[in-house]
């Protein structure tokens, strides 16, 4: 039982409450609070896992700017709590059930058939450098250009898509 | 020394959490929100595999992969949320169990 | 630093997307009522991509590190894609201006998807996958809720990216676990590692990612059990839309199903065999039991096209299995084709009957057609045939190449399992003829010239390929054997 | 072979007559009545001469059978059918007698149809019959003249459609003129009575075929030699069933007495003389292989024998005078089916000839009594007019005048005053048909009885009783027709019929008078005998028993005086019940209703079958078959996968069928398949989550 | 061009191209339609003519398969599909007997068919097409899209003309023959892959070697005679699977329901003739009993049903049952009567019960109804009528020295000691179906013609002028196939002779087969 190990239990249990909280508060605010929370942990992970890049963007793009446009959203169109709805009574027990099966599968999955590398053994070479990010950086203007341009693509796309659905045309009214 | 499994029994717990949520919220926001909650589950797995691996190449690769999951992330958010609020002036209502108009 | 090669590797999509992105501005200088010129525009760049596709011939290359690959699969998947691309725009044109749709963005989006699909066609990296079917989605998730003044679209539009999203989710997962597994996502790294044994460790962990990668794959060409939001999203998104998504979409997940699966994972046949087996076999029960009871043609169409899902799956049931490989992934590509024309055929008629207020989808408003307007009901006809697999249409070639690689895969059961249920299709088929020819009825069709040409041609190519259908399979099985 | 003779017009018997057809077929709506009936007597009687011909050359040819191919029919593999007609002695024979005795009655139809239309009031129908009647001729020679088996089955059933077409003649009523099924009931009963006999010959010709190797006569009784006998029995028993159908014996003879409803020249030329006579023929053609089996020989003599007692019971119950004479003549037919049976063959055929010419003789004479009474009844219509009328709906108004039966021998009486020569005619017939000494039926049944006698006790017994009846039955008749006073207005005023009529009857009284010279049991005039020797090998000519021959005339000459007893001393009154009736009781009654068989027949067999076909038509067929397994269960599945709107694409008598199929258990299955289809965005998550669950689960724990 | 040229090529696309001209002409001009449908389905029976009797390539003595149009199709990935068309002794007969029933049946619909006579005749040449490719398609590819094609052009006659639950009739039909032959289908790819071919001629050389090195065994084998025995007993019908055939017939049109009786029905006992036996001798030889046996009950059931019948069409539909049974039983006899009958059957069939649905129609035309019991002594008002009904339904009961008879006897002949069915008990009962084919046929001629007058007739003369006799027209139309009605009985030899060569030439090979067998 050393050090690192409770400290992951920790957090993994703050995760894990965080991700329920999302799940099963009724108001729309909280769960969106509750996200920022877990994506806050994950980021500890990262940073755990010698990911300190990832882990940043993590906290600004994920935490930061995603989150604050959902809590935008629900604010702006006032849907924090829905009426209690009584369609589908059968769903929820299912997807529990099966919900819980799959974590199950996952369990077994990874417990008994399949068992990556044992340990972390620590690599001295890039713990939260500035050397990784360079690193990092050369990799994504040489293999990982491409990747790189899709996505810039993928954001413009997204955003045509955003206007065209939202922008309103002259002499449209709804 | 914390095993990776661990990392990764932990994201699969929580891509079920996240699966769960689509599957049991009648909010589509909220929906949405588990779906990060999945892709977000995706990616720690990833960065611990990357970790769990020696070489630093692979690592960097599996850590640039969960960079451009994020991106895709919010591309989609910018796309859905923009859906999302359509469809709130349209219908004032944005509860995914009213839009079952077509079915059969 | 990239070389030269890599980005003639990616020619044709580059120029595509640029095209797009310039189609963009210049949109925003024609004037509302001419958008007529933006679709024309679009159709300059699918057609110009196309001829640039068309020289690639021949070429094989890799590009930007094994990211992505020009072979002659690829030229052959984006041909498909970008007639489709040409008919979606062909169909549209008249009836975006019919139902009041008619914007630039609408043309552009439908731009960036086929590039996504192209993309999906040469990609040779998960990532490149993942964000290739990104690409595709997300201009589809806008195209299926344009007609906002339709709640219905939004309603499309909204379940069509929930599910995305959520399938996404599942493909996101499914590469970490691949990742784990061989510490690696391209393809090619893929194999390597399972040769070198580095990974055999985790064949239970890659096992379980691909599977994860095909619920994805599954979700995008609507197979069963992921197919739930194909009718709704088929019936509520604009028709125009609707034809190009079932005939773009399915050709780019089935393209992309096959490069991973063939590629990277033939050693898990074992395994995935029998799950694409049981796909297959639910994809086509299902589909054909549950369209009969269809009276929305927009939804029987939908669940057609889920049907014939199913039977495409049959061409990859045996992937496994190196000998008959070539010649079943031939057949299923050939039988794509025959679907991608019948489909955009049968879908151009119900665009011409389509009226702005969303009449004219029932079935039964298909009544007497045959009377008021025969060349259209004889086209119809014609598509019905092929859907069926009726002679003389390319859907009987198609399914004869299907069943015969089945057999030769020895998978006795799915191919009788395909026989019946396309005896079962026969009956809903059959009722859209029944109405046209032999009921009453008053049909209002609206006739423009691009759409009747789709029709037409699609018609004429439906029956006359399928009396000399042997060159398109030759040219299916080459692109196949450059797999390998 | 030598080609002298006139050989090379064999095929002729038959071109004659088909060509008479064609001619009335094509010209005869443009050609006057004479004129038809003329040409059909003529080509019938160009037959006659051909056949005289063939005779000839015969004798002159020593009896040498003689084959004539004039085409090939039918050859697969080792069958080989051709048509080739084959003259020999017993085949001349029948030629003979069908020409011979056809010829006459045609022109006898010639008067008697030119009355019958007009009485039936349809005189477009006269030149119909003469086709038929031509067309008769035709399937007769073709019967009577073809060299294998098969060409013979060609015959024998071409006869049988005659027959229905002759017996259907006035298809659109009954005997009474009146509009019913009845004579075409009649018709289709023929038909198909013979069609089961048949059906016997058929299965007798592929054992033939399979064990014997062929049909052609003469390479059968070759390879019968050494056949297996029970191969032979077989096919001779088979052989046995055609012949009860087309000679009307037991148990297949019950389509005869309903023939009557024919013309009388039918009856008499078909249902008499020739057709019926048709299975003798075939008996005596299959000599040799009966011969070979005593077994099969025994039974069809008990067969003829049973059929000649049984059916001479019947005819003297009878009161129609035309339904008499068919019991005789079946009666008389198991007479010849005895003889044949019994192996003498002369003596069959011998009675045949015979039998044709006074049985002919009595039913043309009963026409002409009927058309007396028609004759008769027809002026007493003028007497009260509106008859024309009522002849037009076909002699059919209760409320005018009780319908008027001409054939009712309880409507007749006294006509010996108003139809003299009908009278002596008929008489003559009558002694014949009795076997009184020296008509020529006395020769011919007494050699039956004299064979009988030395082989078949128990046969010989059956048709000694026989013969007495039939002349008691016989007598019977003379009494109530001609001797008496009228018992009915139209009986009083009958007319005697013209020469055209009774001029063929001279000639066949003639011939039932001097026919015993053909055959006369004495030494030397065996004529038939010997003719036929050259056919039938091993003839035994015997001389005449006198023992045989005292008793069956005695008999015969007792039984007519009991019929003067009962019927002659005090006639029949009007509307008197037959006096036999009391003394016998139910036996009469039995005899007069037939014993019954028909009624027997119709319950066992004939309702059954019609219950069995509809049963299988509208229960297993329809509503189990159609309705219920493709309808509803087939198309039925079809609806749970689908719902009820479909229906609507399905025409209104489908909706039934499908909408039937759906039990409120398939509904619920079709209302829960829909239901997975909810639209709502989260079910169909689930079932995307459902199907990764168990894609997983398959991976891992496979 | 020389490829158009061969003269099946040239009979078989022919009324293709009919079917073309009459697209383009104006559907107003009802008579052009019907006179270019007729000329072209005239022109087509002429090329068949010459093409077997006059162009001197074709030698009826010679038992294999001639006039060989051969050409590579679909030669790729191992593929080796042919367009091969060819005729020999086994189906030359059905071919002229589909050129000679089309004509006739477009004459039968001059009146009858009044609103949409250009896609009627459109749709009924494109039938020809189908069935003439079907019977002369050497490659069972080409052979299965003919096969498959006939559907469509019959599925809309019956459709769309037909009676008032055409649309119901028309989808039965369509599904049923479609669920067998899609068997057929995967039957036909297995065979393929196997030998490496589709070219019949060749499967019959090759499969024996197949099945003598094991590379197909005896149950394969039996299971694929009977994918093929779907396919072709459904469309016979052999019993139990008729149960399409009363509907289809009753709601055609007169001029379909004499196609389908006359040729479609001929498409399965062909079939059973050219691919069954001759690819899978094995099989044939263990199956023929059980064949037998329910071609037996056909016979039996199909008479014994149709005799119950109100309705005439129905009681001739289930009359084929019956008659079909016998075609069955002649073919599985497997001996040279049984199968030579047989053929000669299938004409028989289809010159007498195209020639009853013919007449039927065309009393329908007049009388609107079928029901039996309206019926009755129409002989007396239509003599020409009642007589040719006579001689037409003598035929079909199988009366000696007409057509029906010489086929129903060789059949009998040849099942009753045939080895392959192993007992005379078949053809014994099935003699007896002759009785009851007498029953009901006579049933129905009595019900229609004989009798007191029925009350049609009066019925007819309310609306306008009475019951009217055959006119000219009509008579043409039945007048040939009492011709050869007549011909056949009295003089078949030349019909025998077309078909003997081909037909002992596969007895022979069944012979071998059987030799093989252990």
């Amino acid at each position: 039982m050393t050090i690192d190990l409770i400290l992951f239990l920790i957090l993994a249990l703050v995760a894990v409450a965080t991700a329920l909280g999302m799940l099963l508060s009724r108001n729309a605010v909280y769960s969106a609070l509750f996200l920022v929370l877990n994506f806050a942990t994950v980021a500890v992970f990262y940073i755990l896992l010698a990911a300190p890049f990832i882990a940043m963007v993590q906290v600004t793009v994920y935490a930061g700017a995603i989150m604050v446009l959902f809590l935008f959203v629900i604010m702006l169109l006032g849907t924090d709590v829905l009426p209690p709805g009584k369609a589908l009574p059968w769903q929820r027990p299912l997807a529990g059930v099966l919900a819980f099966i799959l974590a199950a599968e996952a369990v077994y999955l990874l417990v008994a058939r399949a068992a990556p590398a044992e340990e972390i053994f620590r690599p001295e070479a890039f713990v939260n450098t500035m050397e990784s990010l360079r690193v990092m950086g050369r990799m994504l203007f040489n293999e990982y250009l491409l990747p790189f341009e899709v996505t810039s693509i993928l954001l413009l796309v997204a955003m045509i898509g955003a206007i065209v659905l939202t922008l309103k045309e002259k002499g449209e009214q709804n | 020394m914390v095993p990776v499994n661990y990392y990764i029994i932990l994201s699969a717990v929580l891509f079920t959490i996240g699966a769960l949520g689509v599957l049991i919220r009648r909010n589509p926001l909220i929906i949405f929100m588990s779906v990060e909650l999945m892709l977000n589950a995706a990616n720690l797995a990833f960065v611990a595999f990357a970790r769990a691996n020696g070489d630093s190449n692979v690592a960097y690769s599996g850590q640039i992969f969960v960079f451009f999951v994020i991106a895709v992330a919010a591309a989609e958010v910018a796309v859905g949320l923009a859906l999302i609020v359509q469809i709130f002036k349209s219908r004032h209502s944005i509860n995914v169990d009213e839009m079952n108009s077509l079915k059969g | 630093m990239p070389q030269p090669t890599d980005f003639q590797t990616i020619l044709p999509l580059t120029v595509l997307s640029v095209w797009a992105c310039v189609l963009l501005l210049v949109d925003l200088f024609i004037p509302k009522t001419r958008k007529s010129i933006t679709a024309l525009l679009s159709a300059l760049g699918l057609a110009l991509t196309l001829g640039l596709t068309l020289a690639q011939t021949g070429l094989s290359l890799t590009g930007f590190n094994g990211m992505v690959v020009l072979d002659g699969f690829s030229i052959f998947i984006n041909t498909i894609l970008l007639i489709s691309g040409l008919l979606g725009v062909a169909v549209a044109y008249g009836y975006v201006r019919r139902m009041g749709l008619e914007r630039g963005e609408y043309y552009t989006l439908l731009l960036f998807s086929v590039a996504g699909m192209m993309l999906m066609a040469q990609a040779a990296d998960l990532i490149v996958v993942f964000l290739a079917l990104e690409l595709l989605s997300i201009p589809l998730y806008v195209l299926a809720a344009f007609n906002r003044t339709k709640t219905d679209s939004e309603e499309a539009g909204l379940k069509y990216f929930l599910l995305g999203a959520f399938s996404a989710g599942f493909v996101v997962y499914g590469i970490a676990l691949v990742f784990g597994a061989t510490s690696t996502t391209s393809l090619t790294g893929i194999v390597a590692a399972l040769a070198t044994g580095a990974g055999a460790a985790n064949l239970p962990l890659l096992a379980v990612g691909a599977a994860l990668i095909l619920v994805g794959f599954g979700f995008k060409v609507a197979a069963v059990p992921f197919h739930m939001w194909t009718p709704d999203v088929y019936q509520g998104a604009p028709t125009a839309v609707t034809a190009f998504m079932a005939a773009g979409a399915k050709i780019a997940g089935f393209a992309a199903l096959l490069r991973v699966f063939a590629t990277a994972f033939s050693s898990l046949a074992v395994d995935l065999t029998n799950v694409l087996w049981a796909l297959a076999a639910l994809t086509m029960i299902v589909g054909n039991v549950i369209a009969i009871s269809q009276t929305n043609i927009k939804r029987l169409l939908a669940y057609s096209s889920i049907a014939h899902a199913g039977y495409i799956l049959m061409a990859f049931v045996p992937y496994g299995n190196r000998e008959v490989m070539p010649v079943s992934v031939a057949a299923g590509l050939f039988y794509l084709v025959s679907y991608a024309v019948t489909n955009f055929g049968a879908w151009g008629v119900v665009i011409a009957l389509e009226k702005a207020e969303g009449k004219g989808l029932e079935v039964a408003d298909y009544a007497g057609l045959g009377r008021k307007y025969p060349a259209l009901a004889a086209a119809m006809t014609v598509f019905m045939l092929s859907l069926i697999g009726l002679p003389p249409t390319l859907g009987l070639v198609g399914k004869i190449y299907l069943f015969r690689a089945v057999i030769d895969g020895g998978f006795y059961g799915l191919a009788v399992i395909g026989v019946l249920t396309s005896l079962v299709s026969a009956y809903y088929y059959l009722r859209v003829v029944v109405t046209m020819y032999m009921r009453d009825g008053e049909p209002q069709a609206g006739r423009e010239f691009w759409l009747d040409a789709t029709t037409a041609v699609t018609a004429l190519v439906t029956v006359i390929v399928s009396l000399v259908p042997q060159w398109l399979f030759a040219l299916a099985s080459e692109s196949v054997l450059k797999l390998f | 072979m030598e080609t002298t003779g006139f050989f090379f017009l064999a095929p002729w018997i038959v071109f004659f007559p088909l060509i008479g057809l064609l001619i009335n077929l094509i010209f005869g709506k443009r050609l006057p009545e004479q004129a038809i009936g003329w040409i059909a007597s003529l080509a019938s009687g160009a037959a006659f001469v051909v056949s005289l011909l063939l005779a000839y050359s015969l004798s002159a040819a020593h009896g040498e059978a003689f084959r004539w191919t004039i085409g090939e029919w039918m050859h697969i593999g080792d069958l080989q059918l051709d048509w080739t007609f084959r003259v020999d002695t017993l085949s001349t024979t029948m030629m003979l007698v069908v020409s011979g005795v056809g010829t006459l009655i045609h022109i006898y139809a010639i008067g008697y149809m030119h009355e019958d239309v007009r009485f039936k009031n349809d005189p477009g129908r006269y030149q119909r019959f003469f086709v038929f009647f031509n067309l008769f001729i035709v399937a007769m020679m073709i019967l009577v003249g073809g060299d294998s088996y098969l060409m013979l089955f060609v015959g024998w059933e071409g006869v049988g459609l005659c027959s229905f077409l002759l017996i259907g003649f006035w298809y659109d009523m009954d005997t009474l003129a009146r509009p019913s099924w009845a004579n075409s009931n009649a018709a289709k009963k023929a038909f198909i009575t013979n069609r089961i006999g048949d059906f016997g010959f058929l299965i007798a010709g592929f054992l033939m075929f399979w064990y014997l190797g062929s049909f052609q006569f003469d390479h059968v009784f070759e390879a019968a030699q050494h056949a297996p006998p029970e191969i032979i029995i077989a096919i001779t028993l088979f052989m046995l069933v055609g012949v009860t159908g087309k000679s009307a014996q037991i148990p297949l003879y019950v389509w005869l007495p309903d023939a009557m409803a024919g013309p009388t020249p039918v009856s008499a030329l078909i249902h008499a003389a020739t057709m019926v006579t048709a299975g003798v023929y075939l008996v005596a053609r299959s000599a040799e292989l009966y011969t070979l089996v005593p077994a099969a020989q025994y039974i069809v003599a008990m067969t003829g024998a049973v059929t000649a007692l049984f059916a001479a019971t019947i005819a003297v119950g009878q009161y129609d005078i035309k339904k008499v004479l068919a019991y005789s003549t079946i009666s008389q037919l198991g007479f010849m089916v005895a003889a044949v049976g019994m192996g003498a063959f002369v003596a069959g055929m011998f009675h045949l000839v015979t039998h044709a010419f006074f049985k002919a003789l009595l039913f043309l004479s009963a026409g002409s009594v009927i058309l007396g009474l028609e004759r008769g009844h027809h002026h007493l219509a003028h007497g009260h007019h509106a008859e024309r009328g009522k002849k037009k709906e076909g002699g059919h108004d209760e409320a005018h005048e009780e319908v008027f039966d001409p054939g009712d021998m309880r409507n007749m009486g006294g006509l010996r005053k108003t139809m003299p020569v009908t009278f002596w005619l008929y008489m003559i017939g009558t002694l014949a048909l009795a076997g009184i000494f020296p008509f020529a039926g006395f020769w011919s049944k007494d050699e039956i009885l004299l064979d009988a006698s030395l082989h078949y006790p128990t046969v010989y017994i059956l048709l000694t009783i026989a013969a007495f009846f039939t002349a008691f039955y016989m007598g019977r008749q003379v009494w109530m027709v001609f001797f008496g006073e009228a018992r009915h207005e139209a009986a009083a005023h009958a007319e005697e019929s013209k020469p055209i009529i009774t001029a063929p009857l001279m000639v066949l009284a003639a011939l039932s008078f001097l026919g015993g010279a053909l055959n006369l049991p004495f030494e030397g005039f065996h004529n038939l005998g010997h003719w036929l020797e050259h056919t039938l090998h091993e003839v035994e000519a015997l001389p005449l028993d006198l023992k045989v021959a005292g008793i069956s005339t005695a008999l015969a000459l007792v039984a007519i005086l009991i019929s003067w007893l009962i019927y002659g001393r005090n006639p029949l009154k009007k509307g008197q019940p037959d006096p036999l009736k009391k003394p016998l009781g139910f036996i009469f009654t039995g005899m007069e209703n037939k014993w019954f068989v028909d009624e027997g027949y119709r319950a066992v067999f004939v309702d059954r079958y019609v219950d069995i076909s509809r049963f299988l038509a509208d229960v297993i067929d329809w509503r189990f078959w159609h309705d219920w397994f493709h309808d509803k269960v087939l198309a039925g599945t079809y609806n749970w996968l689908s719902n009820i709107a479909l229906n609507k694409y399905v025409d209104q008598r489908g909706i039934d069928a499908f909408a039937n199929g759906l039990g409120d258990a398939t509904k619920n299955l079709s209302a829960a398949l829909r239901r997975v289809q909810n639209g709502f965005v989260r079910s169909y998550a689930l079932s995307v989550l459902l199907g990764v669950v168990l894609i997983l689960g398959y991976l891992l724990f496979k | 061009m020389e490829f158009l040229l061969q003269p099946l090529t040239l009979m078989t696309f022919f009324p293709l191209l009919g079917a073309l001209v009459v697209l383009f002409l104006p559907s107003a001009q009802k008579n052009l339609l019907r006179w270019t449908a007729l000329v072209v389905s005239l022109i087509t029976f002429g090329i068949s003519l010459w093409a077997f009797f006059f162009s001197g390539q074709y030698a009826a003595s010679s038992p294999d398969l001639q006039l060989v149009a051969r050409y590579d199709w679909i030669t790729v990935a191992g593929w080796n599909i042919q367009y091969y068309l060819a005729a020999d002794g086994l189906s030359i007969l059905l071919v002229l007997l589909t050129t000679f029933l089309t004509p006739i049946s477009i004459l039968s619909t001059w009146t009858a068919v009044e609103e949409r006579v250009k896609d009627f005749m459109l749709f009924f040449l494109l039938l020809e097409t189908g069935m003439l490719g079907v019977f002369v398609a050497q490659d069972l590819f080409l052979f299965y899209i003919f096969w498959e094609f006939t559907l469509v052009p019959m599925y809309f006659l019956i459709g769309i003309w037909g009676g008032p639950r055409r649309i119901y009739a028309a989808i039965k039909f369509f599904l049923y023959t479609m669920a067998g032959s899609i068997l057929m289908l995967l039957a036909i790819l297995y065979v393929a892959i196997k030998s490496g071919t589709f070219a019949v001629p060749d499967l019959v050389n090759q499969l024996p070697a197949l099945y003598a090195s094991g590379v197909i065994d005896p149950r394969t084998q039996m299971i694929l005679f009977g994918a093929f025995l779907a396919a072709f007993a459904i469309k016979v019908p052999m019993w139990p699977l008729h149960s399409w055939l009363p509907d289809a017939h009753v709601e055609a049109p007169t001029a379909g329901s004499v196609i389908l009786a006359g040729v479609l029905l001929k498409m399965g006992t062909y079939g059973f003739l050219r691919f069954n036996i001759p690819m899978f001798p094995g099989a044939s030889l263990q199956a023929a009993p059980w064949i037998a046996l329910f071609a037996t009950i056909g016979i039996i059931y199909g008479a014994a049903v149709s005799y119950a019948q109100a309705d005439v069409k129905k009681l001739v539909a289930y009359s084929s049952v019956s008659h079909l049974g016998f075609v069955m039983l002649g073919l599985f006899a497997l001996n040279p009567q049984g199968i030579q009958g047989a053929i000669l059957q299938m004409i028989n069939h289809g010159l007498s019960t195209g020639a009853l649905f013919l007449l039927v129609g065309m009393i329908y035309e007049q009388t609107h109804t079928r029901e039996l019991k309206v019926y009755g002594g129409l002989w007396k008002i239509t003599p020409v009528f009642g007589s040719i009904m006579l001689v037409v339904a003598l035929s079909s009961m199988g009366l000696p020295g007409l057509n029906g008879f010489v086929g129903e006897f060789a059949i009998l002949l040849g099942a009753f000691g045939s080895d392959a069915i192993g007992s005379p008990w078949y053809a014994g009962v099935s003699a007896a179906g002759v009785i009851m084919a007498a029953i009901y046929i006579l049933y129905m001629f009595q019900k229609m013609f004989l009798g007191p007058q029925g009350e049609i007739v009066d019925e007819v003369k309310k609306h306008g002028h009475g019951l009217r006799d055959l006119n000219w027209r009509e008579i043409i139309t039945i007048v040939p196939i009492l011709v050869f009605i007549f011909w056949i009985g009295l003089y078949p030899k030349p019909f025998f002779d077309l078909m003997a060569p081909s037909v002992n030439n596969l007895v022979a090979a069944l012979q071998t087969a059987a030799m093989a067998m252990p």
